[in-house]
């Protein structure tokens, strides 16, 4: 049988790798819609994570931030501003 | 042989550290400034997760995990429940540090997004080699 | 070893594999509104997926966050929604 | 009596665990955004909503919860019903502004009174 914290702590691990891939796409991406969209996924994988490691105060604060409120204000600013980044 | 506790952490805290390197990458060379702003909620929240990953606690064994820091039984705890619940806790002190780390940041982005916004108003572009040229 | 502990171990390797796909389809989307609608079924998904964690865990503390996890993913919908089409309406 | 409540649950776990993947592969299969709203509605509804309702009936015929399992369940079917009520409406308003701001075109169209010219007729298949 395996062992169960391997087995969440494999979760977690995962999230981790998966996070990296988000990042990665929202650094290197120019349309800023597209960014905020992939910082969404990254906002999701580490509310994953935190709870993982047993911090459920953090992600009831972390979610309604990151998820919630950094899109509103980010896309507010893109919708202002511009929708691309220059080369 | 190493052991596989130990090996998910340490890939958890590698994950960490590379996507620590991104974010500044995106934060020093992105010439955006919304980019930069996106980059800087990814710094922090990374930084934030250093800082839980330091008060996580090992299992005391496979039926027993480790708990998050809230008293369930508080009603009618006794010493051993107490003495119990002090060994399987995590620490709470970090997780209450990222908690006013997590609100300040949530008002340093408004305050950038705002600033974005007038440099925006003033000189008609967000890309930072634009505003050079256009201040020398 | 009981009947609840094993059955959720020999079902979280079926969750997670759904969640590396919907992963590989907000990532490779052809344009935004494919990454969101993926980005939508893998986070109420994975509010089930911590719903069941927290009873294969055993701490019943832990299932508040599934609540608010799906509140505020239907938020980020509606501001996308609201963003896609005020563009339309603007240019 | 618990025993089938736990029966129930596990059965209606595995039955979402299983809808999940079959969402998963239809959302990289399908071609098209709105074939895709078709496995994200399977991914949400039985995907979420079912797992959730299974888990709650597991977590009050499960002992070692303690007396907090009741505390699960009340959080699982109040969960359950903000996915059953949420999940459609932020569909419909992603699907409805993908189509008002014409971003993807009806691919397999045989009428489109909405707006004629995002119609393809006669698309693949």
């Amino acid at each position: 049988m395996i062992d169960p914290q391997v087995l969440v702590l494999g979760i977690g691990a995962l999230a981790a790798l998966a996070s990296v891939v988000a990042v990665y796409f929202a650094v290197i991406e120019r349309n800023l819609v597209r960014a905020v969209v992939f910082s969404a996924i990254q906002s999701t994988l580490y509310a994953l994570l935190y709870y993982i490691l047993m911090a459920p105060d953090i992600v009831l604060v972390y979610v309604p931030v990151a998820v919630g409120l950094y899109p509103a204000v980010i896309l507010f600013l893109i919708s202002k501003t511009e929708r691309e980044e220059k080369p | 042989m190493i052991d596989p506790v130990t090996y998910m952490l340490t890939l958890i805290i590698l994950c960490m550290v590379v996507n620590l390197g991104i974010a500044l990458y995106g934060i020093f060379f992105r010439p955006s400034l919304v980019k930069k702003i996106i980059a800087v909620t990814i710094l922090g929240d990374t930084a934030n997760t250093f800082a839980i990953m330091l008060g996580y606690r090992r299992w005391l064994s496979p039926e027993k995990p480790s708990i998050p820091p809230v008293l369930l039984n508080y009603a009618n705890a006794t010493k051993e429940a107490l003495a119990e619940f002090s060994a399987r806790a995590v620490d709470p002190l970090p997780q209450a540090l990222v908690l006013t780390a997590i609100v300040i940041g949530l008002a340093v982005t408004l305050f950038l997004v705002f600033l974005t916004l007038q440099i925006h108003r003033l000189y008609g572009t967000t890309d930072v080699r634009e505003i050079r040229k256009l201040r020398g | 070893m009981d009947i609840v502990v094993t059955s959720i171990t020999f079902l979280i390797p079926i969750f997670l594999l759904a969640f590396i796909l919907y992963i590989i389809r907000a990532i490779k989307g052809p344009t935004i509104s494919d990454q969101v609608l993926a980005i939508d079924a893998m986070t109420y998904d994975v509010a089930a997926f911590l719903v069941v964690l927290s009873i294969y865990l055993r701490i019943p503390i832990l299932t508040a966050t599934a609540i608010v996890l799906a509140l505020w993913i239907y938020a980020l919908d509606i501001y996308i929604a609201k963003y896609l089409e005020k563009r339309e309406l603007g240019e | 009596m618990t025993e089938v409540l736990i029966y129930i649950g596990l059965a209606l776990i595995g039955l979402g665990a299983v809808s999940d993947l079959i969402a998963a592969i239809g959302m990289n299969r399908f071609k098209n955004f709105y074939l895709r709203l078709h496995a994200a509605t399977i991914g949400t509804i039985w995907g979420a909503f079912v797992p959730i309702i299974g888990a709650s009936l597991v977590a009050i015929g499960y002992e070692p919860l303690g007396y907090y399992r009741w505390f699960v369940a009340g959080a699982g079917f109040v969960a359950a019903l903000l996915v059953l009520i949420l999940a459609p409406a932020g569909s419909h308003a992603l699907a409805r502004a993908t189509h008002r701001a014409r971003i993807v075109r009806v691919e397999p169209c045989i009428a489109d009174h909405l707006d004629e010219t995002m119609c393809i007729k006669g698309g693949s298949e």
